[in-house]
């Protein structure tokens, strides 16, 4: 059976070309990259150039990338280790609804430790809106973290405008750009950020390896304590193989970057769209109409559930998302389709179906084709059928 | 797949006994739009036996396969036999469901539970607070 | 030119077995383990399938097992997260001198949170003295965390009697055990303990990923917070790949010990401590002479300085270390040198040798043969030749 | 190997001018062995012009490469020109070397230097604080 992989938001195939460079830093350069010896010292090297390559990709320095295991990590160490570097000046925190749990997390916990958190809500796109966010700030706030794009519904947030207030106030700011790093372009410098979060099985890299830029000066402590690997910054020993998958990750999504690779990704996208809104009758798409990530379709298909439409589409090959994915195990709906206003029973009818750089115009035609008869096959089963008649009663 | 049974995704994938019994002499509905798990179970009885069980569901995987699994489970029992059937009887007959799914989504034998209360409500055999959400938590 | 590698403490070759493993785990099976299609579900499959190896070489459940990104950040979580879940119980943690910067710098960043932590002395071997230990306790320790064997000299400390104390006292007992785990064979239930870090990487398996033993109902925070993988207690897509590969390491690493592995290895040791005493005068052993691991020889080297031991010893092929991984770029001479008791000056001129599962009698010999030449000819250099003399003036 | 430049593995794999100077005219002493560097540099100087430098060094391996290339800069020079090798122009001479031995290891000037200050003093041309630690920190 063919097999069809809309689930690129969630993770993605590591590149063969990825995998070709990693391959002999397993069993033949294998030296700790901390050993002064021939076999670290050449494992060393090649670290650096990868660190060189990530930091090209966002136009940061080398030295302000730091190498972590994934884009959680970066999003706790960057949002944590701020907190407890800068609590002395003050301990309020901005964020907003919609975050990945990565962020949403770290916050909860550092109420815990007597933090405060103002977590701002968003409009029916999914829009933070920059002028509420600057009500929030007070003399008490030390940081700011905001998503670069959601990675449900696939809304690009208004980054340089918050970054111009958080500069203004003199209050430092992180952005989670784990959806955006490697599929569209991006300049630390013009962003205006001071922290940013990365993932390297987000953009065809290896999973297990991700990374935070930090902006030379920014006041910060480390979250994993020990050697003095990463400049101090985190300690372990580098995951060798991973990092130089990373890197390589970076100089390949550039290249595609440079040939236009988003544009040709948007054309299915909204084909995608398109497609579905015509065809299926009672769908909402979610998110913003173009400030969107070039691979991102999410709708919610009334009278029938996620869960029930995904399995069917695995049945027919189709791989495919219904909230994100770390939480697609639980019953809730998500948080981030109710944050934009959708009722509990609508929000557990979505679908996220998000493209890469293997999918073809084939692939497309082919879900447009199925998709609407596995929904009409569920509308069946269910007593909703035409109208949520029956479910008011409740 | 690994997320469910073999039986499971058998039920999910051909489900049986799907619709609406137009006439039916008893209907029970189950869930709610939090969990996203609504069922609706009809029945036929005939000489004290259920003789037809169809089943509507808004759901997801599990959901819907032990609806389907309790139409199969609950046809030619008498109706003190269908009383008998449990949720956890019906996940059993379905090789299991992963443990986030069992109280959720695990509601079908439930709802034929309430379409057996509904038919003797009908029928003046008022047996009220029976074995009313004996299973569920 | 022949390469003998005797670095196995700071790093080991990933096995070419465990390589394969992994292989389609990268671009063919690359599903999110946390989706419900086909691509995810195979993948989480394969991760259950090495956390029960993983569990099996120490002894444990499979649920007891949370995968981390390496043995610093299992220390970094068990350490940070009892301490954080806990302080209503009591602020105090017990550790030792000699243990690893990642128990070591987790220990003083909570001191900056407001903990107590007693640092406990060693013997002239390396050992910790149970009793000793005993008597630090008091009303508001919640943790004790001690290394199974040191890294450096390769002291195995006695974890049994501790760990009696520990649950006599009811205190969490933390244990890391990165140099162990593989090495010799372990058994959580045995030892008595509550925690236990290792790390893929120390034993054939691939960098960037390592395991804490947590063992149910052991009250703890996580370190990273995020979506719900690993039951809730380490949030982050799992590094797929590197999980099979740590699983296959695991099961290599029982069979290897099923097999008398390390008394092989225990053999190559004792034939270089001896041939190095006998060949080079002025030297000490440092750690224990029999509660030592296999592949641990730690000698220092009176008049010389250790780098440039190293430097000559690579240059002939062979990659060793002075002082621990990590910190060899440093100046300062092993803390855990200072801490057995040495002076700074012979302290500074450190050799280990670690040994593994390639090595061979023949390199051993090659060793023997080239290591007191290389001495000879450094002393020849030195100021202070045969004696220590000049110095005392400083 | 990347921690080292070529030419300081040169100088560390065949140190030039290994060993003491019995009848030395100047002897000078750096280090300390809490950096694990000691460095001995000896002088032999005929008519103003420094004939022969050699060294003793316990250190790693900057503190013996730069103890190397600084005897080997001096040799021919008068005493005026040996001052103005500084530990900066050793390391230069070197092709650099790693930042975390910048400061500890790169002594080697500061030994000469010493030894030049010790013959003056022996032979009365004392100029005494002249250029004394100019470069340490
Ligand atoms: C927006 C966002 N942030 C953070 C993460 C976490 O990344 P990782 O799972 O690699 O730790 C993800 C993906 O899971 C994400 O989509
Ligand atoms: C005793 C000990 N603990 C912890 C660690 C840290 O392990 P990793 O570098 O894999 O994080 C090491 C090795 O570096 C070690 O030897």
């Amino acid at each position: 059976m063919q097999r069809i992989y809309l689930d690129h938001a969630a993770t993605t195939a590591t590149d063969p070309m990825v995998v070709k460079e990693m391959e002999i830093y397993f069993s033949q350069k294998y030296g700790n990259p901390n050993s002064i010896h021939s076999f670290g010292q050449e494992t060393r090297q090649a670290i650096e150039e990868a660190r060189k390559k990530v930091a090209h990709l966002i136009g940061a320095e080398p030295s302000e990338i730091i190498f972590t295991s994934g884009g959680t990590e970066a999003d706790n160490h960057a949002i944590k280790g701020v907190a407890w570097a800068n609590q002395k000046k003050g301990k309020h925190i901005i964020t907003s609804q919609i975050e990945h749990h990565a962020v949403l997390h770290s916050c909860r916990f550092l109420e815990k430790q007597g933090f405060k958190v103002t977590y701002l809500p968003v409009d029916k796109y999914g829009l933070i809106d920059p002028e509420e966010l600057e009500k929030t700030i007070n003399d008490q706030t030390i940081l700011i973290t905001i998503m670069h794009a959601n990675n449900e519904i696939g809304t690009i947030e208004p980054i340089k405008e918050i970054s111009e207030i958080a500069r203004r106030r003199g209050i430092y700011f992180h952005i989670d750009a784990v959806q955006t790093v490697g599929h569209i372009p991006i300049k630390v410098k013009e962003l205006g950020v001071d922290m940013l979060s990365m993932s390297g099985h987000k953009f065809y890299g290896p999973k297990g390896v991700g990374a935070l830029y930090l902006k030379k000066g920014v006041k910060i402590f480390p979250l994993i304590d020990g050697g003095g690997q990463e400049k101090n910054r985190r300690a372990s020993t580098e995951n060798v193989p991973g990092i130089i998958g990373m890197g390589k990750a970076a100089e390949l999504a550039e290249e595609r970057l440079k040939q236009g690779e988003e544009d040709r990704i948007a054309i299915m996208r909204d084909k995608l769209i398109k497609g579905i809104s015509e065809r299926v009758e009672n769908v909402h798409l979610n998110g913003h109409p173009t400030k969107r990530l070039p691979g991102n379709v999410n709708f919610c298909f009334e009278f029938v559930e996620g869960e029930s439409i995904l399995l069917n589409l695995d049945m027919e090959g189709i791989a495919a998302s219904s909230g994100s994915a770390c939480t697609s195990g639980s019953l809730e709906p998500s948080y981030v389709l109710l944050a934009i206003g959708l009722p509990h029973e609508i929000a557990h009818g979505s679908l996220r179906l998000s493209l890469g750089k293997e999918n073809t115009e084939d692939e497309v035609d082919y879900v447009l084709e199925v998709l609407p008869q596995i929904i009409k096959k569920l509308r069946e089963l269910s007593p909703f059928k035409g109208n949520w008649k029956g479910l008011e009663s409740r | 797949m690994t997320l469910y049974s073999e039986k499971v995704m058998e039920h999910f994938r051909n489900p049986h006994n799907v619709g609406k019994i137009e006439e039916a002499d008893g209907v029970g509905e189950v869930g709610n739009p939090v969990c996203g798990d609504i069922m609706k179970i009809y029945i036929k009885v005939k000489d004290g036996i259920i003789d037809d069980c169809k089943f509507e569901t808004f759901g997801c995987g599990a959901a819907i396969a032990t609806s389907s699994m309790v139409t199969e489970m609950v046809k030619g029992k008498t109706i003190e036999e269908a009383l008998k059937i449990t949720n956890q009887a019906v996940a059993e007959a379905l090789g299991g469901l992963p443990p986030i799914k069992m109280h959720c989504s695990n509601l079908a034998a439930d709802g034929l539970l309430k379409a057996i209360e509904d038919y003797q409500q009908k029928t003046g055999k008022i047996k009220k607070e029976s074995k009313k959400k004996k299973e569920r938590k």
